[in-house]
């Protein structure tokens, strides 16, 4: 693993990569966002009031919110395009996507970005930039490989980011879709987030590659691989990424190094992961942690301005999920709009009163 | 292998019958792989996570310890890959069972078993005894890619059976028949029937199948003949109930349990007895089974209808996530009612 | 993109047309592109070989010099990637237009049409205005995997529309109908139509389009309807010329064009006029769309039915490679005749 | 590209690869036969006897000859097993296909291996150890790690060969395939076929990777690169891989670079192909040609002795033709059989006297 932020004593060490000490600041309020936003829709969990399955990506939102921190990121249908998995909450919120879509998105209401017709974080929004993936693993990759080559297409100078994981790297899409990408040049960043597990299944069982990042040469991409819970050297990876697919140097596949701390999903019990390693990552690994002491070790930032970051953080997502705790799910006959162009499609003849089957 | 030895320790979870406990569907189909993965080791299972997650249904809880991982594989997350491993290993007389985690993931398949290992018996390189499987359907708030029922993608495909059970004795009885046969099979499961309590039964002790490609009639009845299969077999038989109270109507139900071969003749049987015949699946209106099912009726018992044909279906829409959509979205019980009486009276 | 004057120099064999000369399917197919390219800057060509060779059967000669590289795009051997590719073109506001060297292998990209192309609007993802176009249907001794017709593995997701033409009007109209069309648009072309010398015909030389959805009555009758498609709209005609001379029977024929939205109301009132309904398609029985179409007439026209829906189908198998085999399995011109005349008398 | 054989003066040089001077005539029968079939075959299609598309692979022969040689060939259903892809035809021939079968099989005979119902050398052996491709083209990558893996679960040393274009390492199958059987250290032989081209798609249009060997790393497989018109080279690079297969080493992929002399088909008229090029390929570098030279320099066989083995092939394939074009198409009733289990499927009910739908 590369080696982490040296917590500096010194009264204030230069910030890398071109950042402002804002731009730390923000990197900061977006990480610990991801992270209280899910502990939040956590307790929503239990309360049931999340529909469906909630995926926790603790231990993994630095590299979500560093790497998309690299993008040109507007909000005006000219910036950048990133389509994230489901543990990329970071990535969604650090493009631009609010706590308010995302919290009405998992409690299934008609208000919801994606109008209670799909699930958690699956909602798209090309103003700002995020395409959401479907759960058939590795589908986006091609796509992302398409919106790119429309960039060229085009001559925009945009680029895309397409999330891949270590498991999802197995898939035919995740490999014809790199490859055409490569081939054609397209200006794509192809994170792949190995957190060690594909639901049950350890990255040994995945591959007998040594790493993902030897996939890279298999489609003339360049590689990189990096410290995932390191959140500075994951936005210097990325914004050098970034940066070649702009000036024209193609795909770049970088390997992120992490570890997924919680279950696939809440009913993950997770008997088949080692409860030490989990703890070695908590304590010693935690990316929040360490970003912290990048912050205030290299006095970037001090403990008052984090600790007053965090409230206004945790108050804003306290009325943000009292409001949509208030949103209607949405109308029954939502069912039958945006199927096709031109108008809903048929519903149920029985349901008519009285039934009448020429109306099917 | 040595195997064997290793499957001597069957599980808890696993005897439920043996000590005559009424088991779940899932339940149900769980002890047929392991009776039929201890009658013949060339019968081996893969899929993602079955290993020593036990799958994401636990169907294949325990295999791992009792037959190693040499017959439960655990894969990589590549359906085309698995699924055209088991055809290879088929040809090499293995017997393979893989388990999409769930079934919409087939459709990353599709080229591989349609073209590939439907055709192979009639290219000339020989049949492909293996069974793929995988939690099926909705009324489980999964949305589009984790509620789907995939038969008519793969009813057109010539080579490959279908079977979708609704019981847990019929569920055990196919999942061994579809091991045993030496054609494709696709064996769907209703996840929203996996563990419902109502559909406990005690099963027989000793060994048995059932026929792939007979029906059977859930509920005997005169007035009027329900078609269906898998989850709305139980809704049905509510309706039926309901129908027979309300309304004095003497409804029959058969439930396919194999779609592909279709059992024509129980169909036609029971229209020529009843003269009006509903259609009942929880797969999207257009283009799903029920078509057929009509064409064949009109084909074979055209005299006998005094009503048209009817179906109660979804409607043609992918599938809507949050709950007021999904029920809009689903047949409900209340709907085969309603159309059922409209035939009666028609 | 320096297309405009690119697209300048239209080569002569795009410009029969233009110059009054008869084209054939496939000419009238690449005018309709030709025009939709240089109408638009957003329509793109992307597929295997189509550039510096012109694919496989040379649809697109020609553009690769016309309209460059960026818009006449070679892809690697990779169907799931430019199926997928063409989605996130149409998603940044491109109309592209992908071909299948032969339709048989959209299996391999199923999953991507089916799960992310077809349901992209009802996940609020946007409308993917493409299309997806390829050589289709048998009778050249393709064997199993250069003869498919795939509309049945696709007619039954929502979301999708299908198009399979029968002539050279309707084949350029319906081109330029689905590269305009908001949704995606599967539209499959017969290869034993594309240069057939009787199909050739004089083209209005100004833009036109054929509305998706819209059957064509392809003959006139009061006896008997045959609802047919692509290659079986010819043979149904041959088949109606024999029935007039020999039997003295007047056949509707209902050419579909369009499958999936299904021309419903056509299909109807033609069965309303004549009572009697025989369907006909290439593509396999089980399953195939004949179905669904009786399904529909069930629902829509019982009461006026004298004699039962049949039909006339390939059988029940993959498709054979050598002649007698694909003769045989194939429906043939006095299959037609046969069964529309046992139809007649009943 | 690898330096071709020397082509010694000396009286008898050492035969490399622990090959007998016996099997050195043996892979010149093998290669010399797959030559003259090819070319006979091109006489019968251009007298339209052959039925469907007419694939050569002229200028490849001596790969697919050399590689299969390094099998285990059986007639037994004990031997290794190979794919071969539509250009194989001398794998074919090399694992035990016979002359007579290819021939029926081009003129779609009722007694041809696939019956009538499947084309060209697309059939199958399971006692010899072939299993035909389909047209879909990387499926059997997939389905060869399945039957590579049966081996190991039976405990067999057993090994697979898979051959793959490079224009099909770019699918899905090809990926999810390779990937299964490297983390599973199946007991698997990929060779990637590179002749440059696919269809009309040169091989810098499919891939942006420097070589094909380059895609093993991303699999954790062994890699190799030969020159694939040097047959005793290719034959060294694949023995030592089915020797790794076979002692437990798993996967590899070898890369054997190639040309494709003629079209893709016999349709295709190469007008996206360089003349020259093609010229140089024919005059320098013909597998064939440099294989006899090898044998004549080296001292291994005589112009007298290859001339008896060209006649014989010559003559026996002339009786075999005359045979073939004697037997029967099959009968149309055959359409019905082998669909599935239990008999053949229903005909057509308007062909019956008199027709009757009840029998459909
Ligand atoms: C094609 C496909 N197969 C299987 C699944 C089921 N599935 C959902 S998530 C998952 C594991 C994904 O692991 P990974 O790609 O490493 O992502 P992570 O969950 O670790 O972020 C699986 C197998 C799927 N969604 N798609
Ligand atoms: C999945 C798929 N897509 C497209 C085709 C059409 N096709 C047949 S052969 C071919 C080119 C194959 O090139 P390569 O893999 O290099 O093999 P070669 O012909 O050079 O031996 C193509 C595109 C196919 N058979 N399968
Ligand atoms: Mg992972
Ligand atoms: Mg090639």
């Amino acid at each position: 693993m590369a080696n982490r932020t040296p917590a500096k004593r010194t009264a204030r060490a230069a910030i890398p990569h071109g950042l402002t000490r804002e731009q730390l600041l923000d990197m900061y309020r977006l990480v610990r966002l991801t992270r209280s936003l899910e502990e939040k829709l956590e307790l929503l969990f239990k309360q049931s009031k999340v529909i469906g399955g909630l995926f926790r990506s603790l231990g993994q939102e630095g590299e979500s919110v560093a790497s998309a921190y690299a993008l040109r990121r507007r909000s005006d249908g000219t910036g950048d395009v990133l389509s994230p998995l489901i543990r990329n909450l970071g990535s969604m919120l650090t493009i631009g996507a609010t706590p308010a879509e995302v919290v009405r998105q998992y409690m299934a209401k008609g208000d919801s970005p994606a109008r209670g017709k799909e699930l958690n974080i699956h909602f798209t929004d090309y103003q700002r930039g995020f395409i959401g993936q479907i759960s058939p693993l590795g589908d986006l990759v091609p796509v992302m490989a398409g919106v790119t080559l429309t960039f060229k297409q085009r001559g925009e100078d945009r680029v895309g980011m397409v999330y891949i994981g270590d498991g999802a790297t197995s898939t035919g899409a995740f490999h014809e879709g790199i490859n055409f990408a490569a081939v054609k040049q397209c200006p794509l960043v192809v994170i792949v987030e190995n957190n060690g597990w594909a639901y049950s299944t350890p990255t040994r069982m995945q591959t007998a590659a040594k790493s993902f990042a030897d996939k890279a040469a298999g489609y003339g991409a360049a590689a990189d691989r990096v410290d995932g819970n390191d959140m500075l050297a994951v936005y210097g990876a990325a914004k050098a990424a970034v940066d070649r697919a702009r000036s024209g140097g193609g795909v770049t596949l970088i390997q992120v190094d992490t570890y997924r701390r919680k279950g696939h999903a809440q009913h993950d019990s997770q008997g088949y992961m080692d409860p030490a390693e989990i703890d070695r990552w908590a304590t010693a690994n935690d990316p929040v942690d360490r970003y912290v002491a990048a912050l205030t070790g290299s006095g970037w930032a001090t403990q008052k301005e984090l600790a007053e970051i965090d409230a206004r953080i945790d108050r804003e997502l306290d009325e943000t999920i009292a409001e949509a705790e208030g949103s209607p799910l949405p109308d029954e006959h939502e069912a039958r709009t945006d199927v096709v162009s031109g108008g809903p499609v048929p519903g149920h003849w029985y349901r008519l009163d009285p039934p009448d089957p020429r109306m099917a | 292998m040595a195997t064997a030895t290793l499957s001597k320790q069957k599980p808890e979870h696993v005897r439920l019958t043996e000590q005559g406990k009424p088991v779940t569907l899932l339940e149900a189909i769980r002890e047929g792989l392991w009776e039929e993965m201890e009658r013949d080791p060339g019968v081996f299972l893969m899929g993602e996570d079955i290993g020593a997650y036990g799958g994401a249904f636990k169907m294949t809880e325990g295999m791992l310890e009792a037959f190693g991982s040499l017959r439960v594989v655990d894969t990589p997350i590549s359906e085309i890959g698995f699924t055209g491993a088991a055809a290879g290993a088929a040809h090499m007389g293995m017997r393979p069972v893989v388990e999409m985690q769930f079934i919409d993931f087939i459709a990353c398949a599709y080229d591989m078993i349609t073209n590939y290992v439907a055709t192979s018996r009639y290219r000339g390189s020989g049949p492909v005894p293996m069974v793929i499987r995988g939690p099926s359907g909705g009324y489980v708030r999964g949305g589009p890619f984790h509620s789907q029922n995939p038969e008519a993608a793969f009813f057109h495909t010539p080579g490959l059976k279908i079977v979708y059970p609704a019981t847990a004795y019929d569920a055990k009885g196919l999942i061994k028949a579809a091991v045993r046969d030496d054609d494709p099979v696709l064996f769907f499961e209703h996840k929203w029937l996996y563990r419902r309590p109502q559909l406990r039964e005690v099963l027989p002790n000793e060994d048995y199948v059932v026929p792939i490609g007979k029906a059977r009639t859930h509920r005997e009845g005169k007035d009027l003949t329900i078609v269906t299969y898998a989850a709305m077999v139980h809704k049905s038989a509510e309706a039926a109930e309901v129908l027979e109270k309300e309304d004095g109507l003497s409804v029959e139900i058969i439930d396919l349990r194999t779609l592909l071969p279709l059992d024509e003749d129980a169909i036609v049987e029971s229209v020529k007895k009843t003269n009006r015949l509903l259609i009942v699946h929880e797969d999207t209106r257009t283009g799903g089974i029920a078509g057929e099912i009509a064409m064949r009726v009109s084909e074979k018992a055209f005299e006998w209808l005094d009503a048209p044909i009817q179906r109660v279906t979804a409607i043609d829409a992918p599938i809507p996530y949050s709950p007021p959509l999904e029920d809009y979205f689903l047949p409900q019980t209340d709907d085969i009612v309603k159309a059922a009486r409209w035939l009666a009276n028609y």
